[in-house]
Parts: structure tokens; C-alpha cells; sequence
């Protein structure tokens, strides 16, 4: 059981009134809030240690390199990766997944050669392959899903082939919170020989990932959306993969030697982090990590199972409410409809309420369009969250009701 | 009455609501009061896509007035549409051209009109002034 | 005249002792320290505000964003840029340079086209541009620095033709602290049509930058180094020119609409901007130009220069110590040699005596091969150094002498 | 004397030092006996590069025993160099391959072993298992 008063009390945000109403932050798909820990820690970070990183002879410098580097390990160990040269920091996910594009693009992709991403992914994992198809001639396919906002698996084997040879797939739809069976789609994609990219932005602060036992070519994840900070994110590739793609940019850290003549790219992980790292940003990484760890993960994905379960119980009794899709396998957000208001109108009313929930097309326009609708309000969790919060949620949206009436 | 003046009487309305839900309830209010728009106005070239809510906008000269017409698929933003069409409708293009909105800052829906929030509200305000010049250059040239 | 004393409490690492021995910070040309008002401020904005921006329709979401893009207009401001259209968010001047050689590359640079650096670049303006040239079939050449480290304008002159399509070069060189003639440059780039990219990471924080009276094409700078926070920096690019340019990296806040059919980009300067932007790292950069104007910029310049000058002069004295170059106009950074002593070991013991200094190559091996020499030791200056510290610096280099003695 | 024997002793020779610099006087002096290291094998293939100082390592395997020669431009790498060699230097195989370096940390010098201080260190430590590994492998053929 979590102690659910003493992690509240980490978080600073949450004590507060909006428009004089207690907050209630439903909106931890687009970014979560930061406990003391890790706020506290960047404060201290830049009051004692701060220096830039790498080849310093001098003591800060040092100890800015250690935190930075011990980030690596730390994160290394979070998703099982098999070394630390598996693990760069990016800005986030979607500058993680460019990269990927990019370097991986270049080295692997061809003209006429196909990628498969889903049908509710969000832009940030559809845009890049767009690009990536654009420049190399090769084809982007779109694996349909069905009411449930689940991928249908007949589909994806139907479109899967020896041309196929990457599929982009996110681990949890954060449009929907459909948790995506990558198991079973990285095992039948590397049968034919096609690598994956998993977009782990709303996976890996819910449950347990294990990039190894899944043996995804690709991970990818944001800080600021495992309670870090903004500006930082993180890529894992595997080594072997890694090693034989090109560099994405260049400039300071990713090099060996430069000259004019010659120029000699740096081992992993350091060939794909050009320029000074977010260093701060990534140990906070680190820190958000000890302090998931402190609570247990297995803890936050039972409670936060348990809180959205309850949430989509009480939601659904709500007449006029219909949740977009029930998956078997879902987490922390639940997109929703009010019979005859629109979304937007809905979240502007829940707000003066104190409640914040997202609306619109949450960076998915395809997924939007594949139920025939312009946005969803959508409710997302986080295990500061609680039912006495999910109870005001639908006392919100029965108030904008009556509003609408 | 002067655009001015009609936001002023507008902040006046306003004054009277102590309550964020009652500004609210009023401006639904007048969302719903909004004139009908006709529906094959709706085309691509008078949608300003927003990504929150879409808004239609078209306009007409008529006897050196530019007449407005607008709708919104979200019910809060055609309230804000109905303030904005009650102060800059049937005006000339210099009044159209001259106005300052400074009404959706005094009664507190100033984040109504932030660019980022992406309702097509401002990007409708953008387009009323562009009609107002177009149409004044429009007059001009025929002069 | 500055209050020095006032202006020193404002940095809370500077107070601290190192092995025992008072923390004497002179590696602000790697990093700067930050002033509690950017530190108090990224704590405050975690703990009361911090929420994904754009697009939300919650409170603090329009907090969020408002800082966001004041923070843009306080730059555009800084700067003089014309419009904030002009000021794209990114990781630091690393990016920013990546970002113009593949976007601005992609649409201007053809086989054959000569781009021009200077021969004391960092590497972070000399990389991109050779990967550039690989990719295009470009030519990258060098304009060549005197004795002096200052670029000879009479080679810069003989170099430039109208195949010269880009001129990338620094406001102030990292490792010498040269000032660049880049009015000068930019107006002969010009003449004959070149476009020119001006690397300000080591001006901006220095003295009064008006990228209208420069009228360059292109400035790039670095947060961490403007006592901003790490992991965010700025391009600065004409209207213009950004308009004709391709989008870079692809996800979401970068575009209009996405479907599988079609993509419409967003207009500038989101457009360069995919991804969650550090959000809070950009606004740090607007609350330290505050804090900057808050002490006044032209305040800064006098002081630096004046201790810059107080520090040239004092080393000078030392016995077989070697500054490299004296160019006339200098700012910030000092490079010198001791005489049979390696930068390594001198470094290593300026350290236990609690100075900091960085040693090596500075990212500028070409430069350093200039010179024929493995590196340097750099002193670089900021205005919370004062007198007092340059001496303590040359005390201790007469300690390090001894001990190699 | 075992390797483990002789970091203890290193690391009480260390023990006398209450100051850095003197610890550092006495790293330097070490530096500075450092046997003559043959300008012949600067070569490219001896080097191992690190940014802020450069080293050069060579072996020669002779009577099962690994004889190690090393230098470097800096002479603090340079009086650490000594301290690894003398450890390290004339053993067999299997003790280098299973020499734990635990005494750099006790003295309070681990630093000088961060693999991003660049100095050269780590990568030469690196080089000399790898010449262990060789060495016992060629001897192991050759049975
Ligand atoms: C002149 C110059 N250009 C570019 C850079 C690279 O900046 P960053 O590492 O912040 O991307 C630096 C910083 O080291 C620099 O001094
Ligand atoms: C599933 C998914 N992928 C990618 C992203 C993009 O992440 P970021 O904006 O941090 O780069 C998000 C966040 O909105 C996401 O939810």
C-alpha cells in the first residue's frame, strides 16, 4: 500500500486552489509533476556542483561528470539495458526517435522498403518516418486498430513481410492508454527480420520494462514524463545497432579528433551526444528514478491500476459519457465523450473546477480520425492521484453537464 | 455606439458575475444566442482551424459596412464570437481597423485569446482585421 | 560599478571551499554559474506552475506556455531580433548548428559550394558543416588565423568567391577569446552573396549583440553559458530564410495537421520546435537576461574587460608563461602555456589549489594544431571574478612552477 | 610480493601525506623515475590517446612474465604510470587478469581514473589486461 498523504506531500504542486478550487492534476500524459526530491536536488545540483562535463581536470567538473554518468547506470539498471553505451540522452522522445530516423534511416532503409508504425500513434512517432519515407523513397503502412483501440494482430501480420524493416510502435497509446502487446509484435517482426522501435513515453513510468527481455532494437522515453525534468530524454539501442549507425550531429563530446583532413567520431555512448549535454537534466533523471524506486514500481502499477480501473467504473455510469475503447490492457488514461459537448468547451469548465484534464486530439490526429471524432477529453493518472479525485472528476463533468443543458 | 463603448458595456455585464462559473454560464448563453450560420458557409476557405475548437468566419461589404458572420463548434468559443461580432459588426473598415480589444483582459477570458491556446480566436480576430483592410482597399481602388 | 560583493552572494557555488582552499571559478568560457534568481526560479516554477504547454486548456497549462513565450520575446528583445518568429528553442549551440547545416544545407548548399570557417572554430561549428559537405559533395574551406589568433582578412577576402554560399564563424573564439571581426565578415559575405551564420556562444553573455545592425543570417547561443540553465539554447535566423527552410526534426508541436495522406508543418517558429521544448529551461534564459539587465550589460562588458585586461597584464609577469595570442580586441578568455610544464599537470594542481581552469584542446584541436600545441590552459572570466582571484590564480601558478621545478 | 600486497604498501607510503599537493609532490617525484621509456616506440599503435594527456604503452612477453614499458607527456600520468607498473609489471598473465586496482581509490586518486578525465589511464589499464589476455592465450597455444 502506498502511503498516498506522504507522497502527496512530496509533490509541491498539488497543494494548491485554482480559481479557489483545490487542484486536481489529471493531465500526467502530457507531462507529471516533480517531487522535492528531484526539484531540490536540481537547486543543489546548480548551488554546488554545477560545471560542464567531461574532460575537466577540475573538481566540479568531476563531480558533475560523476552524477552524470552514475544517471546513465541508473537508468541503465531501470530498463534492464545490457550496458551503459545502450543508453544516450536526448532532448526526449521525439528528438530520441529522430535520431533514429536519421542515423538508423540512413544505414538501414531503402527505396521500397516499408514501415509499419500504428494507427494511434502520436505524431512524434509518425512525422519522423513520414520524413525518413520521403527521403528514402520507402513506404510507411499504418496498422489499424479496432474499437478497442487495440492493434489488430491479424492486420499487423497481414502487412508484416520481408520488406518490412522496421515497425515504430508505442508501448502504451497515450491518446487511449491501450497497453500494445510489443511482445508479441517484436517476436513475430524479428522473424522476418525487421527491427522495433518502442516509444516507451507512456510506458515506462507505469509498469516495469525490461529492454532486454523484450528485445526491442529500440526504447525511447522523456524525462519530464517520469516525473524529471523537461529538456532530457533518453534513446536505447542496442549496441550492435548502435555502433553501426551513422552519427546524428556533430560537434563538441561526439568526437574523438578533428581536423580539417580527418574527423574521428567517439565510442557509444558519446557519438550520438553531441554538444554539452543536459547534464542536470539527466540526473534528474536518475533521482525521479530513486525516488520510483523508493515507492516500488510494482507498488505504483498496482495502485495506479486499481485508481483507473475505478475511474472507468465510475466514468461509465455517467450518462451521456462514452470512453473511446476498452482494451484489455490499459493504464493510466482514459479518453472520453460528452454526448452533445464539445471537448474543449468540457475541459474549459472542468478547469474552472480545478480540475485539469486535456482535450483535443492529444498530438493523434489519426487516431482521432479513426473514430470519426475531432478530440477527447482525456483524464490521465499518476499515483499521487486518488479516488476521492476521480470522484470530483465526475462530479465535474456531471456540473458541466447541467451546464450545457 | 463607439467599440469602445461596447466593451464597456460589456465589462459592465460582466462585473456583475463574482463567480469564474457564471462568466461562464453567460457566455454559453450567448453562444447559443449566436445567429445561425449557414452551413454551407462552412466551407475550407472560411474555417480558421484551431486545434481546440474550429471556427468559421465570413464577412460581406455593404454600404461601406463589413458584415460578419461566425460560428464555432465549441459553444464557449461562439460566446466569445458573439462579443466580438456585437462590437465589430457592421462597422467600417477604419473602425474595424482601430479597434483594441481590451475587454477579454478586463473581464478576466484574456486566456481566451492567448495564441497558444489554439480555439482559432485569435487567428479570428487576425482574419476581422484583414477583411477590414481588404475591403478598404477594395472601396479605395473604386474611388 | 558593480557591487561586487552583492552580485557574488547571488551565486551560492561560488561560496565554497575545494580540497580545503576557496573555490576560485575561472572555466566560465565551459560553463556559468547561476544566480538564485534563475535557481529559485526553476524550483518555483516546478512547484507552482509547471504543465505542458501549448495547447492545454488548464491553467497552469496557459502559466506554463506564457512563460514559455515571454521567455522567446525577452530574447527577441536581447538581441534585437525583428520579430519572435525569428527565436527557435534548442538544445544549445551544438543543435542550433546542426539544425541550420541540415535545414538550411538541405535547401542551399549544392555540390560544389564552398563553406567557410574560421581556423579557431569550436567543433561545434566545424562538424556539422564537414558532415554537410560529405553529404552535398560541398566544400568546406579555412580561413586561417595570425599569430595573434585573429582571422586575416586578406586570406578571408582571397578565400571568398561567389561559390561561397556560407560563412560559419564565432562572435568570440572559445579558446582565445579572440573578438571575431564579423560585421566586417558579414558585410564582404554579402557582397558576393554568401549567407553567414554567427556562433555567439561565447558573445552574448559578454556585451551588446543587435543581430539587425550585424545583419546576420544566423546567431546561435547556448543558455548554460548566459547563466541560464543546461540543456537549452537559441538559434536566431531571419524570417525569411527560416521560411524556405525544410523542418528539421518531426514530431509533435511542429505541425499543422498529420495524417497518413498529408502533413502541413506549423508556421515559425513552432515549426522548428518538435517535441515537448524545454520549456522551463527557455524561460530560465529570460529570467537570467533579467538578471543580466537588472546589473546592465554595458556595466558587464566595462568589468570584464577591465579584469580581463588586469589578468593579460599579471600573467604576463610570470616567467615562461606564454599566453597565446594578444588580438586586439579580447574578451573573457585567456589561453596560455607554462614553460615545461604540461596543461594536464598544471590543471590538476591549480585544482588542489581550488582553481578551477580547463585544460586541453577546448574543443578547438584545429586551432590548437594552428599553434602546434596539444592544448592550453584557459582562463576564462565571468563578473563575479574579481582582482583579487587573478591573483590568487597567478600565486598559484608560481606554486605549480615550483613543484615542477 | 603479490599485487594486492603491494597496493597496501602504496597505499601506506600515502598514509604520511596529510596534504594533496604533497600526495602530488610525491606522484610527480615518482613521475620523474620513471624508466626511460624508448623514443622508437612512441609510435601510433603504442599510443593510447586521452584529450587532456597522451600515453604510451608497450609489453614484451619473456619467461611467462608480462614486462611492461609506458610514458606519458604529463608527468602526473606519468608518476601514476609508475605506480600501475610497478604493480603490474613482470607477472604472469593470469595475475594481471586478476589484479583488482583497488589502491587508487584508497589514496584518494580515483579521480585520475574517471574514464571521462580523458587522461589516457583508463584505457591504458584497459591495454594491459588486453595484453594478459594475449599473452595467455598465445602461451596457451603454443602448449
Ligand atoms: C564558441 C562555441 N561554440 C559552440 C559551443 C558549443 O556549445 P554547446 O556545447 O552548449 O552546444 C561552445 C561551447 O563550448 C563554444 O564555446
Ligand atoms: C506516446 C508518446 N510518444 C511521444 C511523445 C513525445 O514526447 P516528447 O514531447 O517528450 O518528445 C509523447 C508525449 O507527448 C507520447 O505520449
Amino acid at each position: 500500500m502506498l502511503d498516498i498523504n506522504k507522497i502527496r506531500n512530496d509533490f509541491p504542486i498539488l497543494n494548491q486552489k485554482v480559481y479557489g478550487k483545490q487542484l486536481i492534476y489529471l493531465d500526467n500524459g502530457a507531462t507529471t509533476q516533480k517531487p522535492n526530491q528531484v526539484i531540490d536536488y536540481v537547486s543543489e545540483f546548480y548551488s554546488t556542483i554545477n560545471s560542464n562535463i567531461h574532460r575537466g581536470v577540475h573538481s566540479l567538473s568531476g563531480k558533475s561528470t560523476e552524477e552524470y554518468e552514475n544517471a546513465r547506470l541508473t537508468i541503465k539498471d531501470y530498463i534492464n539495458a545490457n550496458s551503459e553505451k545502450e543508453i544516450i540522452f536526448t532532448k526526449g522522445t521525439t528528438e530520441a526517435i529522430n535520431l533514429v530516423a536519421s542515423s538508423f534511416g540512413e544505414e538501414y532503409i531503402n527505396e521500397g522498403d516499408e514501415i509499419l508504425v500504428s494507427q494511434t500513434e502520436h505524431h512524434s512517432n509518425i512525422v519522423p518516418w513520414q520524413m525518413l519515407c520521403k527521403r528514402k523513397k520507402a513506404i510507411l503502412k499504418v496498422v489499424p486498430v479496432n474499437n478497442n483501440t487495440e492493434i489488430v494482430i491479424e492486420e499487423f501480420k497481414k502487412l508484416l513481410s520481408n520488406k518490412t524493416k522496421l515497425i515504430a510502435i508505442s508501448q502504451v497509446s497515450n491518446a487511449f492508454g491501450t497497453i500494445m502487446p510489443i511482445n508479441n509484435i517484436i517476436q513475430k517482426a524479428h522473424k522476418v527480420g525487421a527491427y522495433v522501435l518502442v516509444d516507451g513515453a507512456q510506458g515506462v513510468q507505469h509498469f516495469k520494462t525490461d529492454v532486454q527481455y523484450l528485445d526491442c532494437d529500440f526504447y525511447t522515453f522523456s524525462g519530464h514524463k517520469i516525473y524529471a525534468e523537461t529538456g532530457i530524454g533518453v534513446l536505447y539501442g542496442k549496441e550492435e545497432l548502435l555502433n553501426k549507425m551513422p552519427p546524428y550531429q556533430g560537434g563538441g563530446d561526439m568526437i574523438k579528433t578533428v581536423s580539417f583532413e580527418k574527423t574521428e567520431y567517439a565510442d557509444l555512448p558519446l557519438k550520438f551526444e553531441a554538444g554539452t549535454s543536459n547534464y542536470v537534466g539527466a540526473a534528474s533523471i536518475a533521482k525521479a528514478i530513486d525516488y520510483i524506486n523508493s515507492i516500488g514500481l510494482d507498488n505504483i502499477y498496482e495502485y495506479e491500476n486499481d485508481l483507473v480501473n475505478y475511474a472507468r467504473k465510475e466514468l461509465t455510469k455517467i450518462k451521456g459519457l462514452k470512453i473511446i475503447g476498452s482494451p484489455t490492457n490499459n493504464t493510466s488514461s482514459i479518453s472520453f465523450l460528452l454526448n452533445g459537448i464539445h471537448h474543449y468547451d468540457a475541459g474549459m469548465i472542468l478547469d474552472k473546477l480545478g480540475i485539469a484534464v486535456r482535450t483535443g486530439t492529444h498530438c493523434a490526429e489519426p487516431a482521432m480520425k479513426r473514430f470519426d471524432i475531432t478530440g477527447t477529453i482525456r483524464a490521465s493518472f499518476s499515483f499521487y492521484n486518488t479516488k476521492q479525485e476521480v470522484d470530483e472528476l465526475c462530479k465535474g463533468i456531471l456540473r458541466v453537464k447541467k451546464m450545457f443543458d | 455606439m463607439t467599440t469602445t463603448e461596447i466593451q464597456n458595456s460589456i465589462i459592465e455585464e460582466f462585473n456583475m458575475f463574482d463567480e469564474w462559473l457564471d462568466k461562464y454560464e453567460y457566455i454559453i448563453e450567448l453562444g447559443g444566442e449566436l445567429s445561425d450560420y449557414d452551413d454551407k458557409d462552412k466551407t475550407k476557405s472560411n474555417l480558421i482551424s484551431g486545434c481546440q475548437s474550429r471556427v468559421w468566419l465570413n464577412a460581406e461589404f455593404v454600404d461601406n459596412k463589413v458584415m460578419f458572420n461566425a460560428d464555432s463548434d465549441a459553444i464557449i468559443t461562439k460566446g466569445i464570437i458573439a462579443l466580438l461580432i456585437r462590437i465589430m459588426n457592421n462597422r467600417t473598415p477604419e473602425e474595424i481597423l482601430e479597434t483594441d480589444l481590451f475587454f477579454l483582459e478586463k473581464i478576466g477570458l484574456k486566456e481566451n485569446l492567448s495564441p497558444t491556446r489554439a480555439n482559432g480566436l485569435v487567428s479570428m480576430i487576425k482574419q476581422m482585421k484583414t477583411y477590414g483592410l481588404a475591403y478598404k482597399a477594395l472601396r479605395d481602388s473604386k474611388k
